[in-house]
């Protein structure tokens, strides 16, 4: 270590490029937008901002963006804990593989796997089929262009997301800790409540942070499996911007979806801390 | 270095498109097409916010899209004199827009298309769409698309509406819902979902016709009782093209009789030349001949263009959700 | 297997997945009360021994009884068993006191016993007044001891512990082993400990099991294991550290050469210096307080020697007579 | 010792809800028939010979190999140094340059391409292909702080002392200890930026413009003109692809620790 | 300080960004082919001290001199200061023979001759036969001879070695020792040696320097710090386990009572036990293979007494006579 100034001016050169990047092409842009989305002919205010609430099929949009985007962070949160554990218990053979099988999807382009939704879900889909054949329907249900079918294509897509945050931070589990409750003679179901689940909740947050942000930012799957009847914040911005050309209406979709990711994230992790503290 | 010129077109059809009209266009030219593809309203919406810095040539558009982008001032007016083959086409043809703004290269009518096993009483009237049979099983186009506004216009004539009172149409659509699985915004989407069995029944125009049949689903053609609509589709040139000269050439191109004529009968677009000869058969899957055109009740652009700010402001509000 | 042993293992053969056998019939008896240490080097099967006693690991054949009831298949969680991990495994999300509390809770005993037997447990461990603090927030000899407090304070029938000390720097492992000491000796528990250290053993426990390759080497009480080993690899780990075959030493030092056995061992306070028949030279000298170590080159092989500082009087390259008393030596087999 | 089942069959479940559907696709793409059914009457291989054939595709192709190389480059080349001045220096305010630099993926991606296409591009009168791979690379940028910055969090200092007290001066100490040893995070950043920027859809739905789109965006339009099982045929490639990737990966870099 | 010093440290003060000084007005002189050992508890600045010196620190205040050159600001790489970490910091993607070259190459030392100075240093070191082993496949004992042979090839002026043992097994500790020691007397290098192991310093030390809280406490030979401790924080440190204020304990054993000093201190090995006129009961009694410790409750305290195990007889709850040797006490300064 050098003296104190030129290591920090070696600690600003390595960092100068990227924070200029970052800055003039990235949030210098992005800044502009926010800006925007306040302006209001010469001056700013909330005018759009109240144009955009007032219109209840924007509010409809919202309310359905919000329930579906918190149904999925649920839905996942609750498979994924026990698979989570089920990982970290299996035979560390078949690991890898199952790993693998959790990344894959993660790994694949989301076009080509809402697309295979598209296959499944539909009226001649698969599950139509066999529900059918099976007896259990009788008219071929009406998947295709719901809400259900967001949220399907949604939680197949943010799922892993949350499975590999807890099978991190079950693997992160200090060692010997569930022996150890076992010893004092917790059952397998007492260990997992009073030692796993609390021990993991931070792995909890994250996944549970990634997977609704996904969810209300999401493009391809309420555009492919909602079409125009299911319209999320995300197609309507892109029909805002893209068809309309109404760029003040598309900064006002862009700064609410900022504003509820965050909302959510700092709500789960305020929430996290203080359980935290409690203990 | 070879000259590249810029085209925003449907792409519906872009394989045939590039056989009937790309291919040879490129081998004659000597230079090289750069196709955009996507609906009239997101093309539009390019053009308009790249009004000062145009990146595209010639643009494939509906009519009231073109009279609309006229209206911003996106486009240039033509100078006929450079279309050799302006004079094989119909009248209507030449000057759609007036002013020199466009000229059509082809036209089509709307109708509806259904499955004729799903479906044995034959569709004949717009009404037919509310029949409760069909529940969950039509596809409406969505207001923004090209089809969408005119669609809107023919209901609500069917239901006794005026030019100046369109809520009978509003209100019989929106008591549609029960019926539509999804609004399209593609007519293409069509095609997928007739194939997946999604739908039975759907208003559509008759350039998605070929489109269609090739899902191999026993597909009819209906025969309103209202008659039907008649929608031009429209080459214009862009203000501030770089390359005129080779715009001029390529739409002077797509309406020379050799590409109508493998236009139409590959069914990608009926023909506006009046030399273009194709068999009865194809005939019966396309919007021919004079007399028949003639026959369409055409929407006249300025109205649709004064309108559809409010339906589609209605639209989303009272049948879009 | 005596009838009366409190906790025993007959025959026990363990294994992981489809590995080969880690620990391979092993019988060992432990009385009531009794202190066990199993002591060896790193891998031979210690900790997996204790896994099989509390329930953690399913042995591949055998039996292990406590308290004359076959436990074999029993979950852990039925077998009142305490443990204690090197890794202390301290809950880091409960307070010194809910960890302790944890066991009782799950045995639902009623408040204010609980507080009770919890306040009673940390003032054994010395800690009534870390109660409020998290795990994070202790000491290391401090976690070591809230693990123990919450080991013993569920009243198991029997405690297991696993190289507790060995994460603790020197001084605290001293002061932590006569803890524990002091702590057994209260409650009367019977614990089997294992560790790799040699002086731990001695100076704890009842009894030492030496353990080498899965199987028991060895075992006795400390003075036992220390003053008579019995194979070469009990005298090395118990620091006979001048260990020769036999047939190379027996003449040299008028030992008898075929007995049966194989080696003979001296260690290295038991060297005579300054007089005797035989002649090394120093090849380095070690101060080490009160004593100097001294590794002499000698005909049959290095010598190690220690010699009260006072007596130490060559330097290295200096060469000086030596003895290894025969009444001194260590017979070993294998 | 009998455990519960429970778990097991969440994840069994979660398993065949993850990639189930990939067989569906996968057997799709092997249709004889016109248009997509499914189970499909006949067998062939005509839409895989289909995808080669449709120029969108090839050229998009090229342009997402592109686009995620030099982005996946850019990324690295700025977001090492950044990783080790984090790792390295106590650098005032380095939470907020954390947060500056992680920004890319806390905003939604639709308002990031949103904001490039109307000031970088329109109003700033950049090409799109500038904006299209400046997009991207801010994109990136986060996942190549992090996972360099995790496997530098792996590498003792002292390493790099020891270097110095043998010698070498700051710059050697780099190429000489420091990149060989993180080589494993830094190829871990690079497929998983890579692969992020394959797949990339919100940015570079408003950045593409006549003759520059990616192999997504081509995917999207394609699905929405034609209903045959050319997509399905894509997609099958395109999850073989990320299945060589996955094995390759997690066997050399164990790269779920970085996900 | 002395001018013949080699390495001199003179009124040295060393800290962290804005913290307090971890090292304040250090004096220390090393002679050229000495070791010096820097003992003392954790926190103490032997870390801190050591990275001064090697120049990955820039001193607050003072001077650091190198034969004779002041080299306080000069960069770490220009110094020829070899260093040995605790944790070996070997190149883990170089082989053992290319992480030995890695100070030659940076020197542009010419291939033939590069390839027999390290070949010639692992001999040194006894790797000959792993140079081409990654770290990874090397034991803990061969790293760290792998550290130092590395560190030495480059002929450094000096060598400095942070707790280079402190990873490594009891056993092995002790043979790097003798190792390290027999290394250093072949090639002469001067040394600076840290260390928190008072039996490491003493067995291979020429000079002990005890750090307190950034300051020194007392420096000497060995045998100086281990007889003849100056305070009772170097007493304790040293095993003197017998502590006791001067004022409790003259009169009982018959020391002057003022005489400046205010503690007095006997080892555990200087207690007479079986005779005497102070009488203890037993505490604790633990087994240490060749001696026997004992707790003893006695009047003024507990006391510690070692016994060779022949003499050994008391039981816990015994009571015995007792001597504290007033010719075998330590007197001591705060
Ligand atoms: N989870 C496991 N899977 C497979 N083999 C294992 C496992 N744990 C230990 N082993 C093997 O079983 C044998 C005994 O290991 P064990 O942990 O019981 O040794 P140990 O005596 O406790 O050693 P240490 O002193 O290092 O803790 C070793 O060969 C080890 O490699
Ligand atoms: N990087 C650092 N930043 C701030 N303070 C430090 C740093 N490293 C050490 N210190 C502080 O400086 C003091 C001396 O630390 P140093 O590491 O020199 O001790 P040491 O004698 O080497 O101890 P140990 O035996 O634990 O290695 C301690 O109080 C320590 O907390
Ligand atoms: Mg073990
Ligand atoms: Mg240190």
């Amino acid at each position: 270590m050098l003296s104190q100034s030129p290591a920090r001016l070696a600690a600003w050169i390595l960092l100068s490029p990227a924070l200029l990047f970052v800055a003039v092409f990235f949030l210098l842009p992005v800044v502009a937008l926010l800006l925007e989305s306040f302006h209001v002919g010469q001056t700013y205010g909330l005018n759009n901002y109240l144009a955009f609430f007032a219109d209840d099929f924007n509010r409809e949009v919202y309310w359905r963006t919000l329930w579906i985007s918190l149904l999925v962070t649920l839905v996942s949160a609750l498979v994924c804990y026990p698979a989570a554990y089920a990982v970290l218990k299996i035979n560390p053979r078949w690991r890898g593989l199952i790993i693998g099988l959790i990344i894959l999807p993660l790994m694949t382009s989301p076009v080509a796997r809402t697309y295979t939704w598209l296959v499944v879900l539909g009226r001649e889909g698969i599950v139509n089929k066999s529900l059918i054949e099976t007896g259990l329907l009788q008219e071929p249900l009406r998947i295709l262009f719901t809400e259900w079918a967001v949220f399907i294509g949604l939680l197949q897509l943010m799922m892993p997301l949350m499975l590999l945050s807890l099978v991190s931070a079950m693997e992160n589990l200090p060692k010997d800790v569930v022996p150890a409750a076992r010893s004092l003679g917790a059952s397998e179901g007492q260990v997992f409540w009073r030692v796993i689940l609390p021990l993991t909740r931070e792995g909890l947050v994250v996944g549970g942070t990634l997977v609704f942000t996904g969810c209300v930012t999401a493009y391809v799957t309420p555009a492919l499996l909602g079409g125009p009847r299911v319209t999320m914040l995300a197609t309507l911005l892109y029909q805002k911007a893209g068809v309309t050309v109404d760029y003040a209406a598309a900064a006002v979709i862009s700064v609410v979806m900022l504003l509820t990711t965050l909302l959510v994230n700092f709500l789960l992790r305020g929430r996290a801390a203080k359980t935290a503290r409690a203990a | 270095q070879q000259r590249t010129l810029t085209v925003s077109g449907f792409g519906l059809n872009q394989n045939l498109i590039d056989k009937n009209i790309t291919r040879p266009f490129e081998a004659r030219c000597n230079c090289k097409i750069v196709w955009e593809v996507g609906n009239n309203a997101d093309r539009l919406a390019k053009l308009a916010a790249r009004k000062d810095n145009p990146n595209v040539d010639v643009a494939l558009l509906g009519d009231y899209f073109a009279q609309l982008a006229a209206n911003q001032g996106l486009l240039e007016r033509l100078d006929t004199s450079k279309l050799s083959n302006l004079n094989e086409l119909y009248d209507f043809a030449k000057n759609p827009l007036g002013g020199n703004f466009a000229v059509a290269f082809t036209t089509y009518a709307i109708s509806i298309a259904y499955r004729t096993d799903k479906i044995t009483t034959p569709i004949t009237s717009w009404r037919d769409l509310w029949r409760p049979e069909l529940k969950g099983r039509i596809a409406l186009p969505n207001i923004t698309t090209t089809q969408g506004p005119p669609v809107v216009w023919l209901v609500n004539r069917a239901f006794g509406g005026t030019d100046t009172n369109v809520n009978p149409g509003f209100e019989r659509l929106s008591a549609l819902k029960a019926n539509v699985v999804t609004y399209y915004n593609q007519s293409a989407q069509l095609a997928g979902l007739f194939a997946q069995e999604e739908v039975w029944a759907a208003p559509v125009g008759r350039f998605a016709w070929g489109n269609l049949l090739a899902t191999g689903k026993p597909l009819a053609w209906a025969r309103l009782s209202e008659g039907q609509a008649g929608v031009s589709n429209v080459a214009v040139l862009v203000k501030g093209s770089r390359n005129q000269e080779l715009a001029y050439q390529f739409i002077d191109f797509i309406i020379s009789r050799e590409v109508q004529t493998a236009q139409a009968n590959d069914l990608v677009d009926s023909p506006v030349n009046r030399n273009v000869r194709v068999s009865a058969d194809k005939a019966a899957q396309l919007t021919y001949g004079l007399q028949q055109i003639a026959s369409l009740r055409t929407v006249d652009p300025d109205y649709i263009i004064k309108v559809r700010d409010a339906w589609i402001q209605r639209w989303n509000r009272e049948v879009a959700r | 297997m005596n009838m009366s042993d409190f906790l025993s293992l007959e025959n026990l053969t363990l294994a992981y997945a489809k590995g080969t056998a880690a620990v391979e019939g092993l019988h060992l008896g432990v009385a009531e009360g009794e202190l066990v240490s199993l002591l060896g080097p790193s891998g031979c099967g210690k900790t997996t021994t204790m896994r099989a006693i509390a329930g953690l690991l399913v042995p591949r054949a055998g039996v292990v009884q406590l308290a004359g009831q076959n436990i074999t298949h029993l979950p852990t969680n039925k077998r009142d068993i305490g443990m204690v991990f090197q890794s202390y495994a301290l809950f880091p999300h409960l307070s010194t006191f809910e960890n302790v509390a944890f066991g009782l809770r799950l045995r639902r005993v009623e408040k204010s016993e609980l507080e009770h037997r919890v306040m009673e447990a940390l003032r054994t461990v010395g800690l009534a007044d870390f109660a409020e603090r998290l795990p994070a927030q202790l000491s290391g000899g401090q976690q070591q001891r809230v693990a123990l407090a919450r080991a013993f304070v569920i009243r198991p029938r029997l405690l297991l512990l696993d190289e507790p000390l060995s994460n603790l720097d020197a001084k605290l492992r001293l002061e932590m082993r006569a803890e524990l000491r002091r702590i057994q000796r209260e409650l009367g528990i019977t614990m089997l400990y294992v560790t790799h250290d040699q002086g731990e053993a001695l100076a704890l426990s009842d009894r030492i099991v030496i353990m080498r390759l899965g199987r028991i080497e060895q075992m006795g009480t400390p003075e036992e294991v220390y003053a008579k080993p019995k194979t070469s690899f009990v005298a090395h780990f118990m620091g006979w550290d001048n260990l020769y075959p036999l047939e190379t030493i027996a003449g040299v030092v008028g030992l008898p050469a075929s007995t049966g056995y194989t080696h003979a061992s001296w260690r290295p306070e038991a060297v005579l210096t300054g007089s005797g028949d035989l002649q090394g030279r120093v090849l380095a000298r070690t101060y080490q307080g009160e004593s100097v170590e001294y590794l002499l080159e000698s005909p049959f092989g290095s010598v190690k020697a220690v010699v009260a500082v006072e007596q130490a009087q060559w330097h290295e390259g200096q060469t000086l007579n030596f003895a290894l008393p025969a009444e001194k030596a260590a017979l070993l087999k294998g | 010792m009998r455990e519960s089942r429970f778990p097991i069959v969440m994840l069994g479940l979660a398993l065949l809800f993850l990639v189930g559907p990939f067989v569906v696709v996968f057997i799709s793409a092997f249709s004889g028939d016109r248009t997509l059914a499914f189970p499909p009457s006949s067998f062939s291989l005509q839409w895989f010979a289909k995808v080669l054939t449709v120029e969108a595709f090839q050229a998009s192709f090229v342009t997402s190999l592109w686009l995620g190389v030099l982005s996946t480059l850019l990324a690295l080349l700025m977001g090492i140094p950044v990783a080790y001045a984090l790792a390295r220096y106590q650098v005032p305010g380095a939470e907020v340059i954390r947060v500056i630099l992680t920004s890319p993926l806390i905003l939604p991606a639709l308002m990031v391409g949103l904001a490039l296409l109307r000031y970088f591009v329109l109003i700033g009168n950049n090409s799109i292909s500038i904006g299209l791979l400046i997009g991207h690379t801010a994109l990136l940028l986060p996942y190549a702080v992090r996972v360099v910055s995790a496997s530098l969090a792996n590498l003792p200092r002292d390493i790099e002392d020891a270097a110095m007290s043998l010698g070498a001066n700051r710059l050697q100490t780099f190429f000489r200890v420091v990149l060989p040893n993180i080589r494993g995070g830094v190829a871990a950043a690079s497929v998983l930026a890579f692969i992020t920027s394959f797949n990339q859809v919100p940015v570079s739905l408003f950045l593409t413009g006549p003759g520059v789109s990616t192999l997504p965006i081509q995917m999207l339009l394609y699905m929405e003109y034609t209903y045959d099982p050319t997509i399905a045929a894509l997609s099958t490639l395109l999850i073989l692809f990320s299945i060589l990737f996955v094995l390759l990966t997690e066997r050399l870099l164990g790269i779920s620790k970085y996900v």
